[in-house]
């Protein structure tokens, strides 16, 4: 009990927990992976890019609240996250405008195949699954960061 | 019924027990600490039995490799988790029961 | 044989995780109910594999894995809210 | 900027999580300040209260604030460990209303000349006003109004170790292996899609956390050896599992639920972050003991029962975790009862 006195005492700051920390350490790119995996096999099973990217959002959330949000704004960087939602954006309308260059629909991957592209339709979809899975990994984190800074005062991420 | 049906059947039914331990302990313990043993290792281990017999009734192969996976995940965090609630409740400054209060649970 | 004893168990965890809601609903504190979502959590978890296994999917066991990851950092993120009560994080 | 070494301080303070550490960094830099330029020191600590009508002189708000001063003033006193600097507290602006930035800073500026105070230290944290992205901020409406205006460090969120540490490239192949691997897991095949998508994966992971994720070089002969050993361990800690939970169960169901909670403190011989983690969370998950809190190897532990405790302090899972972790030799390091022995001695 006499931690605990001390700590109310001393008001001293909150320290984030060791052992949340190396759980986070260990766990974290073991997720980062699954959250990849999900985004990739998002044409023949459950999942896809929304999930993929809210999952790899997440190993952001847990580095944030293990190690505190500042520390991880810092390391990841304000730019990051914008990048990330900007080429996921242009990877996707590249995809999708690139079949209307070629004479089809919006999104109809199956023309890639004329340019001898190997199951055309199934990496189509894999690939703009992929770039839905950057955008939403994208927006989580800055939309993390953006509602942490609120709260302490306006400084966006 | 076949030997593995016995093992599913068994590790089901331990599985079950431990869940139903953990609950009665969530109900009867007296504060958040003593309830939070018996969530973190009650459930622990009902979770190892119960996925242990999920395993076993996919037999050898990625699917039961996969469901071992989930199972290491739970043990790293679930005590990972315990120690986090009781670490906000110590931190909050919730005094743990120590039984001289006098009001049996 | 094995489906039923599958599913039997996963109604019984159902059921278990009443008591969850109860503690969660009772308290007092705020500890209290995290545990007891915890609790449930878990229990989610085991019950999908369970169903997974039942119905034969095994890709419902992705969803499981990500549930267990929920409940993880559920319970990380509000232990922490709870301490720093001053901001929102 | 007036005088760079301006050593009367005016901190506006508010309830905030950083506010202890505004406090001993304001007081430290007056005293630094004045050091410099030999001109006395002095703290003065400002509640600016914004009610529109306060006729009575008490109100809850009023009460609250006060109460913070004072805390506020005994922790200044508490950091200015007897040196020679004035700590005042006030609670201003009790007949005012304040609503933007610049009614705060008013009261502010007008209290800081009235003290003839040269420089404003804010709490990183501090916002009476709750975020108002349209406005010029506090600090930038203070420092429009003349007065120098400094913001406390940010360390409340610090965590006790680093967040991001020097990487070697055995660190960054180690990731990588250990992703790819689990990837072809999930994945359940090694057809070349997954090949290429799962290189593709470990690739990001890596490239991502390769300086986070794993905390010391890693060596692969040791790297190997301690897995081993894990292995080892892990049915020795589902063993103790078993055991834990029969324990338990026989507790929890006693009509007459016998149990003796008490918390314990104790250090472990065991030295940085993964062994102490893999030692706490072993201890929540064997017999009624629970890992409370940590710092650095001090252990805080709730244990459910007596019999639990003399376990615990017999030292069997810290010694297997030592074995896991340095091998063979270190496990026989003394348990903690026969150091706590020691110590008495």
């Amino acid at each position: 009990m006499s931690d605990s006195e001390r700590r109310v005492e001393r008001g001293g700051p909150y320290v984030g927990s060791p052992i949340i920390m190396a759980t986070v350490r260990v766990v974290m790119p073991f997720v980062f992976t699954f959250g990849l995996f999900v985004m990739f096999h998002g044409a023949d099973s459950s999942g896809g890019g929304f999930q993929g990217g809210v999952i790899v959002g997440t190993v952001v959330l847990m580095l944030g609240i293990a190690f505190g949000i500042d520390t991880t704004r810092e390391w990841i960087g304000p730019r990051l996250p914008v990048a990330l939602v900007g080429t996921g954006v242009l990877a996707f309308l590249f995809t999708g405008i690139g079949s209307v260059l070629l004479g089809a629909g919006f999104l109809e991957y199956a023309v890639y195949g004329e340019l001898g592209i190997p199951h055309a339709s199934k990496y189509g979809i894999e690939f703009v699954e992929l770039a839905i899975g950057v955008i939403v990994a994208g927006i989580v984190t800055g939309l993390f960061f953006a509602i942490a800074a609120g709260a302490n005062g306006g400084e966006s991420a | 019924m076949t030997p593995r049906e016995i093992a599913v059947v068994a590790l089901v039914a331990g599985g079950v027990f431990f869940a139903v331990v953990a609950a009665v302990g969530l109900i009867r313990l007296p504060d958040v600490y003593a309830r939070a043993h018996s969530a973190s290792k009650s459930e622990t281990l009902g979770a190892v039995l119960t996925l242990g017999a999920v395993a076993a009734s996919y037999g050898v192969g990625f699917n039961a490799l996969k469901v071992l996976l989930l199972l290491l995940f739970m043990f790293l965090t679930n005590p990972t988790a315990a120690h986090a609630i009781t670490r906000a409740a110590h931190e909050l400054g919730i005094e743990p029961w120590t039984g001289d209060e006098g009001d049996e649970p | 044989m094995i489906q039923q004893v599958l599913l039997g168990a996963a109604t019984a965890f159902i059921l278990v995780s009443l008591v969850g809601v109860y503690r969660a609903i009772v308290g007092p504190t705020t500890p209290d109910r995290v545990i007891a979502i915890n609790f449930i959590g878990s229990n989610v978890v085991i019950v999908i594999a369970l169903i997974a296994a039942a119905i034969g999917e095994p890709g419902a066991l992705d969803i499981a894995l990500v549930y267990a990851l929920l409940n993880f950092l559920l319970s990380i993120s509000i232990s922490k809210f709870q301490v720093e009560r001053g901001g929102v994080l | 900027m007036v005088a760079v070494t301006e050593s009367r301080l005016l901190v506006p303070v508010d309830e905030s999580a950083s506010l202890r550490n505004t406090v001993a960094y304001a007081v430290e830099e007056a005293l630094d300040r004045a050091a410099e330029s030999g001109s006395p020191a002095a703290v003065h600590f400002v509640y600016p209260l914004a009610e529109r009508i306060s006729f009575r002189s008490s109100s809850p708000r009023a009460d609250a604030a006060r109460t913070l001063l004072d805390r506020v003033a005994s922790w200044a006193e508490e950091d200015a460990e007897g040196a020679a600097v004035t700590i005042e507290t006030a609670l201003v602006a009790t007949h005012e209303y304040l609503s933007t930035p610049n009614d705060y800073a008013d009261v502010l500026v007008r209290y800081a000349n009235e003290h003839e105070l040269g420089l404003a230290v804010f709490d990183p944290r501090y916002d009476p006003i709750g975020s108002t992205p349209l406005l010029p901020s506090l600090e930038a409406e203070v420092r429009r109004a003349g007065l120098a205006v400094e913001e406390a460090p940010r360390n409340v969120e610090s965590p006790s170790q680093p967040l991001v540490r020097r990487g070697t490239i055995t660190q960054f192949f180690a990731l990588f292996a250990a992703a790819f691997a689990f990837y072809l897991l999930l994945a359940g095949s090694v057809a070349p899609f997954e090949l290429a998508t799962g290189a593709i994966s470990a690739g990001i992971v890596a490239v991502a956390l390769w300086r986070v994720s794993l905390t010391s070089p890693v060596a692969p002969r040791d790297a190997i050896k301690r897995l081993a050993r894990f292995g080892l361990y892990v049915p020795f800690l589902l063993w103790e599992i078993v055991k834990a939970n029969v324990e338990i169960a026989y507790i929890v169901l006693h009509p007459d639920l016998p149990i003796d909670p008490e918390m314990v403190e104790f250090d472990a011989a065991v030295w940085s972050a993964l062994p102490v983690t893999t030692l706490a969370n072993s201890i929540t998950l064997t017999p009624g003991t629970l890992t409370v809190d940590v710092d650095r190897q001090h252990l805080i532990i709730h244990t459910l029962t007596g019999s639990a405790r003399e376990e615990l302090f017999a030292g069997t899972l810290e010694r297997a975790v030592r074995f896991v972790f340095y091998g063979r030799a270190a496990a026989r390091l003394p348990s903690p009862f026969e150091r706590r022995e020691e110590d008495d001695t």
